[in-house]
């Protein structure tokens, strides 16, 4: 257990991804989805901070912040098309999307 | 021969207008301004369609005027062609030799007959401009020295083919536009492949990239394997184009559907991409695989002669029946071509432009008897020598040319394949020479069943033909029987670039020498020797 | 003056042309007078080039007029050029000749037709075509030429092309013909590759340079195309069928000029025949046997035919084939001469025998012909000097040249050299009878034309039969009608007397009102028994009557049967007799009764005649006698280098002479007996299977017709089904592939990410087991 | 166990568990909750690791305002009712997923255990433990603010855009446009649900007639 080492965080970082990903699998309700998407953005933040500490490097934090960013305007986006998709058919599940379909 | 080519480039440089050029950028122009004017001006789309197509021609006959007959190499280039992609090498370098002369004045005489022949049932606009779109991409393949645009080029001209056969094409166009589509594209797929493999290896080999034909042949950097499977990937490119047989089945299907415009071109100088091609790209860049595959594809040819023949005695159809007889055709150049012999390779030259002006004729004289009777079946026509003889009369005459009768320009191109690849060859020769009794039976055939014999129903009120009609079909046939009679003027031009390719050829494969007329030399002791001597005095004076 | 060559070729061009231009507004007779007239010039021309050519010396009388370079590629290099020595001219001459009395013939011939300029055009066309063949310095000009006559002979074998059977016949001329030609072009090229040259006087001159097979076999190849063109076994199909074409043609091109080009060409290139023999004897050989055989093939179908010109055409044949036995046993002037013989006799024949058939309203069956020498006294007087020229009767022009070819072939020694010699004398025997036959039966004898032959008796008694039984059918029906009648009214009868005896029971019971009406009803049913009782009267008699006539029907029939089985075919030399069936005669019979055959203007006969004097004395051309007037030997001597020198002693030759006109005579007397004095049945030498010429064109036809179309057809089909088959193949496989690849593509998002973590760890795996590695 | 790990472990503990809670809450709401848990629990953990401002922001911009977005919309459209959990229409997607999950987390874990030591080059501004020209230890926010704004000023200005084009680009789509909406495309999974609806009802319908109910009745209860 001694000192804290950046493993720790890939470690969490690793278990929290997993999870997200497992979320967006299993889950239906997009706006459930976009919640298991954030996970596995964070969980990528972990690792980038975790290594910025590690490695000794501001870099890591930088990337930090740019995803936050980008998360930011992706969870924008998306409840707008979510909530657009909604107001046609309510309680839309992601599986009603599919008119896609080969 | 490099350094004589650029000094007849530097040497006819000076004409100061950019012909070559404005043989490509006239029709695309032309597609251009046809494509901005709206479709509701219905006069001036075949105005400006002819107004390019004419210019051009007027062009492609100008430069065939100031062609110089002495000089086998390059002429009009360039001397300082533009850089288009600097560190890629790709110039926009074109040039005119004694192969693609009669090709590019073929096609600039063949594109505003197709205009004026035949109007299109619908969507004027449209037609009007992919026929001047294709006519661009059919000069460009034919002018440039450039690999990569000749590539482009060489695909770029399925497009217009392709819109024009399946929205103006007949009964099952779309399957048939298609088919040519994806048929021609995959056979062309690989050539991408080859033309970046050369030029790799040349960089490799030279530290240069670059695209210029002259270049990559005068260094020959691959070696003897890669050559050939290079010259694969080339020749499966061509001879889907040709077609040469078993790839042909896009062939029949593309002409038939095609609206006769469509066809005319096809025939006329489409199919001659393949054939010119395979001299301009497949003997010159790749001399030793050519030698190497020489029997091979001598022997496809043959197949193809016999085969097409055979197969076109047995339609029903009256456009697939001239389709099929264009294999046939294409047969003979391709035998030609791979004869490497000067007299072969002159014919070839010769009877790519006979068939175009033959076949191309042909088409359009179907065309219009489907445009009169809607029905191109054998079976549903007859007696029409008697409602319209005037129509018969031409028919005749380019059947006969097709059939290659001596007088008129396809046996002399016919001829001098033969000859040229019996010396090179003469069993496999021989056998494609039957191919001239089988063109006699199937067009004669077709011509009986058409013509002759008694008509009725609709056959009996046929119209003949009309003299705008006529007017279109003129120009062809007066070259058909120029062109019998006196193909010196054609013959002398043709020459000295065939020499320079062979000489070419010899200079860059070890163990081979033209295949010349002494083959089959006496044993007798005494005879032999007068005999050496003669033929070296012969090449000497060339 | 040889200059004046270039106008011989040149003048059939220009009136070609002016046709093409012009024709049609010219129309008839100018055009034709055009078209003769430039055949005339050219005739003058050609003589004038003749005299120019005697004023040189012996061998400098092989002069080439290059008039420009045609084909310059390479090594190879073809002018246009004419070839002017003793041979040629002898052809040109000949050609033109003969040419110009075929226009002026013709003038009269296509009076009326509705494509008159159309036919001058295609006949200068072709006098031009033939002259190029004729006067080519090369092998190239002369294949110009070849094919030219040959698209001509196309065109005007089918020129009357509204019947099927004469398009086919042209198109089976060209296509035969083809056959021939690819073996003149792989000559031409094997002769290039050896010689490095086409032209004649190289060829010739370096014949004994070139090895065996190669001389042997531009020889042989050579000798394919002359099969086609000269119309030898097996290739000699299309000559018979040509006689589609309108008679003249056939004197011109059939049987004067074109067909015998083979023989000229195999004359033109004696310097390698002569190497031949000298070094391969078996292929000269074999074109003499070639040449006799078929000489005697067509001789026999020629006995059987009934077809005017069908004898002549298989005569023509038969005639060629003893111009390539000459050529064959390298009797090179015996060749020539008998080739210009037989122009002048076989073209009168022609032209006589279309004499007739104009006169006969297109007529052709020599059967209802028949003495008709009184009705075309000149027609009948030239085509018999026809006749005895062909059939060697000295001193016409025919005994002549055939002679010297049989010398020839007698004297080419050993036993072969008298085999050639009997099989050719055999030939001449027949030629005699045949000739004879079709004289005899067209000239002689009782005017035939208003009697119904055969077939049409035949139809006659088939339709008296037919009327016979439709009549006795028809009566016995109405017997059996009227019997029925009778019957019923029987039955009315004894219905109404029952009627009558109820009303009067009916009556018995009644009284009051109702007796008046019971009276009334009596009265009805005695009315209704007295009319019953005359119907069964009636119907009797006319029963009666209806049952003798069928009777007499019947026994009507059966005498007509009778006399139907009875009646035998016509006696010799008599007509056949259609008796009771008589007045059934096809309307056709009655038709050509009302015919008047009438001899031809003076356009056409004016030509028979002046052939019927060449044929008389155009064996002055090369008397054998004395060496003196060996004319025609002396003339082609400077073309003709290696002439087979004859060996015979002065007596053998005299014996086989009497030998030939022995033979000939034995014809003419059988053929008398047979067809004049009608002593033998004609059966017997008429065989249906040389009528049907040994069935060897039908065996052609029906293979090319059958198991050549379907080999055709088969690879037509490969090509549809397997060849495209494979193309489609690989597109459905994509296809099919596609549609299974699609259903990938479920349109859940969910499965989508599903993938994308698959790729991820799929990905890690990579990565760990790269490093890992 | 230093105080660093202490609370790098109880911050773990909070991360994992919201996480696991943001998949299993049948409720959207309830998985929003989970979900800022989480958040908070990650701000901890930067601060473990000296990212302060990171940290701050993670509080601010993630919890304070994108799961705030989310409970607006879960909200705004009344979706907040609890997601049937016990179904799943696409076949074999929940084992699958499950496996894909302990795949991916066993092969990461793999990885982390197989590399024993750190290598990378560095970015050219700053060391996490830089110092300013008296040796004091500069401010977080100070070295981040210097990075960004020099190494990576264009990406900077980009996610500008970006943010921009975003917000515009949700008002244009969440924009209520007049008149009726257009409806989804129907998608086979419509017509298998449509399918096993009327097969349910038949189902009923025959059940009713053996009863000998109205069907037209027993369809509306």
């Amino acid at each position: 257990m001694g000192e804290l080492t950046h493993n720790y965080y890939l470690v969490l970082g690793a278990v929290v991804f997993s999870i997200g990903a497992v979320g967006l699998l299993v889950r239906r309700n997009p706006l459930v989805m976009f919640m298991c998407v954030e996970l596995m953005l964070n969980a990528v933040n972990l690792t980038f901070v975790g290594l910025a500490w590690g490695l000794n490097d501001i870099g890591g934090q930088v990337a930090v912040f740019f995803v936050m960013v980008v998360a930011a305007a992706e969870v924008v986006v998306g409840l707008a098309i979510v909530v657009a998709i909604m107001r046609r058919r309510d309680g839309a599940t992601s599986d009603d999307l599919s008119a896609l379909r080969g | 021969m490099i350094e004589s080519v650029l000094l007849a480039a530097e040497s006819s440089a000076d004409v100061g207008f950019p012909a070559l050029t404005s043989l490509v950028v006239i029709p695309a122009l032309g597609a251009l301004a046809l494509a901005l004017v709206p479709a509701a001006r219905v006069e001036a789309h075949r105005l400006i369609a002819l107004l390019a197509t004419v210019i051009t021609g007027a062009i492609s006959v100008w430069v065939l005027l100031v062609f110089d007959k002495s000089d086998g190499g390059f002429q009009l280039r360039s001397d300082d062609p533009t850089v288009w992609v600097e560190s890629l090498g790709i110039r926009w370098d074109l040039a005119v030799d004694g192969i693609s002369l009669f090709l590019v004045v073929l096609t600039g005489i063949l594109f505003p007959l197709a205009i004026l022949g035949v109007m299109p049932e619908h969507s004027p606009k449209n037609y009007y401009a992919w026929i001047v779109a294709l006519e661009a991409g059919v000069m460009g393949v034919f002018l440039t020295l450039d690999l990569f645009f000749f590539f482009v080029f060489f695909e770029v001209v399925l497009v217009p083919m392709y819109f024009l056969i399946g929205r103006w094409g007949h009964g099952n166009r779309v399957y048939a536009a298609t088919k040519f589509f994806l048929y021609t594209m995959f056979g062309s797929a690989l050539m991408l492949v080859g033309i970046l493999s050369i030029v790799f290896i040349s960089e490799n080999a030279t530290g240069v990239v670059t695209f210029n034909i002259l270049e990559l042949a005068e260094g020959q950097h691959w070696g003897q394997t890669a050559g050939r499977w290079i010259f694969l990937s080339f020749a499966l490119a061509f001879s889907v184009k040709v077609p040469i047989f078993p790839v042909h089945t896009w062939l029949p299907d593309a002409h038939t559907e095609a609206p006769t415009a469509g066809s005319v071109i096809l025939a006329g100088v489409m199919l001659k991409l393949g054939t010119y091609g395979f001299l301009r790209f497949g003997l010159f860049l790749f001399p030793e695989a050519s030698t190497w595959f020489a029997p091979v594809m001598m022997i496809l040819g043959t197949v193809g002669i016999i085969y097409g023949a055979v197969v076109a005695t047995m339609q029903k159809d009256l456009k697939r029946l001239v389709a099929y007889s264009s294999i046939a055709h294409l047969g003979f150049i391709v035998l030609g071509t791979f004869a490497i012999t000067t007299e072969a390779l002159t014919g070839s030259v010769m009877q790519m432009v006979n068939h175009g002006l033959s076949t191309g004729a042909l088409f359009f004289l179907v065309g219009w008897l489907y445009e009169r009777r809607h029905t191109r079946e054998i079976a549903a026509l007859g007696g029409l020598q008697k409602t319209a003889p005037i129509f018969a009369a031409a028919f005749t005459l380019v059947m006969l040319s097709s059939i290659g009768l001596p007088g008129l320009n396809g046996f002399v191109g016919e001829f001098l394949i033969l000859l040229g690849a019996f010396v090179a060859n003469p069993w496999i020769t021989s056998v494609a020479a039957t191919g001239v009794i089988l063109a006699a039976l199937y067009l004669l055939w077709a011509y009986q069943r058409v013509f002759h014999g008694p008509a009725d129903g609709e056959n009996a009120e046929m119209e003949d033909l009309k003299l705008s009609e006529g007017l279109v079909l003129l120009p062809m046939l007066a070259l058909i029987v120029f062109l019998g009679v006196y193909p010196k003027p054609m013959l002398e031009r043709i020459e000295p670039s065939i020499d320079a390719l062979i000489a070419h050829i010899d200079r860059n494969v070890d163990d081979w020498t033209e295949p010349t007329a002494d083959v089959l030399a006496p044993a007798d002791d005494h005879g032999e020797d007068d005999h050496g001597d003669d033929e070296e005095h012969g090449e000497e004076a060339e | 003056m040889i200059d004046f060559v270039y106008l011989v070729p040149l003048l059939p061009l220009l009136g070609f042309t002016t046709l093409v231009l012009f024709g049609r507004r010219l129309g008839e007779p100018a055009a034709g007078w055009l078209a003769t007239a430039a055949i005339g010039g050219s005739f003058l021309s050609a003589v004038l080039t003749f005299f120019g050519l005697r004023s040189l010396e012996g061998e400098e009388r092989v002069v080439t007029k290059t008039l420009f370079e045609w084909v310059p590629v390479g090594d190879f290099s073809v002018d246009v050029a004419f070839l002017v020595d003793p041979l040629s001219v002898a052809m040109i001459l000949f050609v033109t000749g003969i040419g110009t009395l075929i226009h002026l013939y013709s003038i009269g011939y296509m009076h009326g037709d509705e494509n008159y300029s159309k036919f001058f055009l295609y006949l200068n066309l072709f006098t031009f075509s033939m002259l190029m063949l004729v006067l080519g310095n090369n092998l190239l000009l002369t294949f110009l030429g070849w094919e030219g006559v040959g698209a001509c002979s196309y065109f005007l074998i089918s020129f009357w092309f509204t019947d099927e059977a004469n398009a086919s016949a042209g198109k089976k001329a060209f296509v035969t013909n083809r056959v021939g030609d690819w073996g003149f072009m792989v000559a031409t090229f094997l002769a290039f590759a050896t010689v490095g040259s086409i032209d004649y006087l190289t060829l010739n001159g370096t014949a004994s340079q070139m090895s065996t097979p190669v001389v042997t076999g531009i020889v042989l190849l050579l000798f394919v195309g002359a099969m086609g063109k000269s119309a030898q076994f097996p290739l000699y199909l299309w000559l018979p069928d040509a006689m589609a074409g309108p008679t003249p043609v056939s004197a011109l091109i059939h049987a004067a000029t074109m067909v015998t080009s083979g023989v000229y060409l195999l004359t033109r290139v004696n310097g390698l025949l002569y190497e031949v023999t000298e070094r391969a004897g078996w292929a000269t050989n074999l074109i003499a046997w070639v040449g006799v055989g078929t000489a005697l093939f067509a001789a026999t179908i020629a006995v059987a035919q009934n077809d005017i010109k069908k004898v002549l055409a298989y005569s023509t044949v038969s005639q060629l084939g003893y111009m390539i036995l000459a050529v064959g046993v390298g009797a090179y002037v015996a060749a020539i001469f008998h080739m210009v013989m037989h122009a002048f006799f076989k073209a009168l024949l022609f032209l006589g025998s279309g004499s007739v058939i104009h006169g006969m309203d297109n007529d052709q069956d020599m059967r209802r012909y028949g003495g008709l020498q009184k009705l075309m006294p000149i027609t009948a007087g030239t085509f018999i000097i026809g006749w005895l020229a062909i059939a060697g009767v000295p001193p016409f022009a025919g005994f002549w040249s055939k002679d010297e070819i049989l010398l020839g072939a007698w004297d080419s020694g050993g036993l072969n050299g008298k085999a050639l010699w009997l099989v050719g004398l055999i030939t001449a025997l027949l030629t005699a009878f045949y000739m004879s036959r079709q004289v005899f039966m067209t000239f002689f004898g009782r005017y035939r034309y208003n009697d119904p032959d055969a077939s049409e008796v035949d139809e006659a008694w088939s339709a008296y039969l037919a009327d016979a039984e439709a009549t006795s059918v028809s009566a016995s029906a109405a017997a059996a009608e009227t019997a029925q009648a009778h019957t019923d009214a029987i039955a009315a009868h004894a219905e109404a007397s029952e009627a009558f005896s109820t009303a009067k029971i009916d009556a018995a019971t009644v009284s009051g009102d109702d007796e008046e009406s019971a009276k009334k009803a009596i009265e009805a049913a005695d009315r209704a028994l007295t009319s019953s009782a005359e119907a069964e009267v009636e119907t009797k008699e006319s029963s009666e009557a209806a049952s003798a006539a069928a009777t007499t029907a019947s026994v009507a029939l059966g005498d007509a049967q009778a006399a139907e089985s009875a009646r035998s075919g016509p006696a010799l030399g008599e007509p056949d007799d259609a008796g009771e069936a008589a007045s059934f005669l096809p309307e056709a019979v009655a038709a050509r009764a009302e015919h008047h055959p009438h001899e031809s203007p003076w356009h056409m006969t004016a030509p028979l005649v002046v052939l019927a004097g060449l044929s008389i004395v155009g064996g002055i051309l090369n008397l054998p006698f004395t060496k003196g007037l060996h004319f025609l030997e002396q003339w082609l001597e400077p073309a003709l280098a290696h002439e087979h020198v004859v060996n015979a002693s002065a007596a053998t030759k005299w014996i086989l002479a009497f030998v030939a006109i022995a033979a000939g005579a034995v014809g003419i007397l059988v053929a008398a007996q047979t067809y004049l004095q009608h002593r033998r049945d004609p059966a017997l030498v008429e065989r249906p299977i040389l009528a049907d010429a040994w069935g060897y064109d039908r065996v052609v036809s029906a293979f090319m017709g059958g198991p050549g179309t379907k080999l055709f057809d088969a690879i037509a089909w490969f090509d549809a089904t397997i060849i495209d088959g494979m193309v489609n193949g690989v597109a459905t496989t994509v296809r099919d592939g596609g549609s299974v690849v699609r259903r990938l593509q479920s349109g859940f998002v969910r499965s989508y990410a599903l993938g994308i973590s698959l790729g991820s760890v799929a990905l890690l795996v990579w990565f760990f087991v790269r490093t890992a590695a | 166990m230093s105080l660093q790990v202490f609370t790098f472990l109880l911050a773990g503990v909070i991360v994992v568990s919201g996480a696991i809670g943001v998949v299993l809450s049948k409720n959207p709401v309830h998985a929003a909750l989970f979900l800022i848990q989480t958040l908070f629990g990650v701000a901890v953990e930067f601060l473990v690791v000296e990212a302060h401002f990171l940290a701050a922001i993670q509080v601010i911009v993630y919890a304070g305002a994108i799961v705030i977005l989310f409970l607006f919309v879960i909200m705004l459209l009344g979706v907040d009712r609890a997601e049937d959990m016990r179904v799943e229409p696409i076949i074999g997607q929940r084992p699958a997923a499950i496996v894909t999950g302990g795949a991916l987390l066993g092969l990461l874990l793999a990885v982390i255990a197989s590399s024993d030591s750190l290598t990378g080059g560095r970015s050219q501004k700053g060391a996490l433990d830089a110092t300013d020209q008296l040796g004091a230890p500069l401010p977080n926010v100070n070295q981040l603010a210097e990075s960004i704004f020099t190494d990576y000023v264009f990406a900077f200005e980009v996610t500008g855009l970006l943010l921009t084009v975003a917000v515009v680009g949700a008002v244009v789509m969440a924009r209520r446009i007049p008149g009726a909406l257009q409806p989804l495309p129907r998608t086979a999974l419509d017509a298998s649900r449509e399918a096993a609806a009327e097969a349910a009802l038949s189902e009923a319908a025959e059940d009713a007639a053996d009863d000998g109910v109205d069907v037209d009745s027993a369809g509306e209860v």
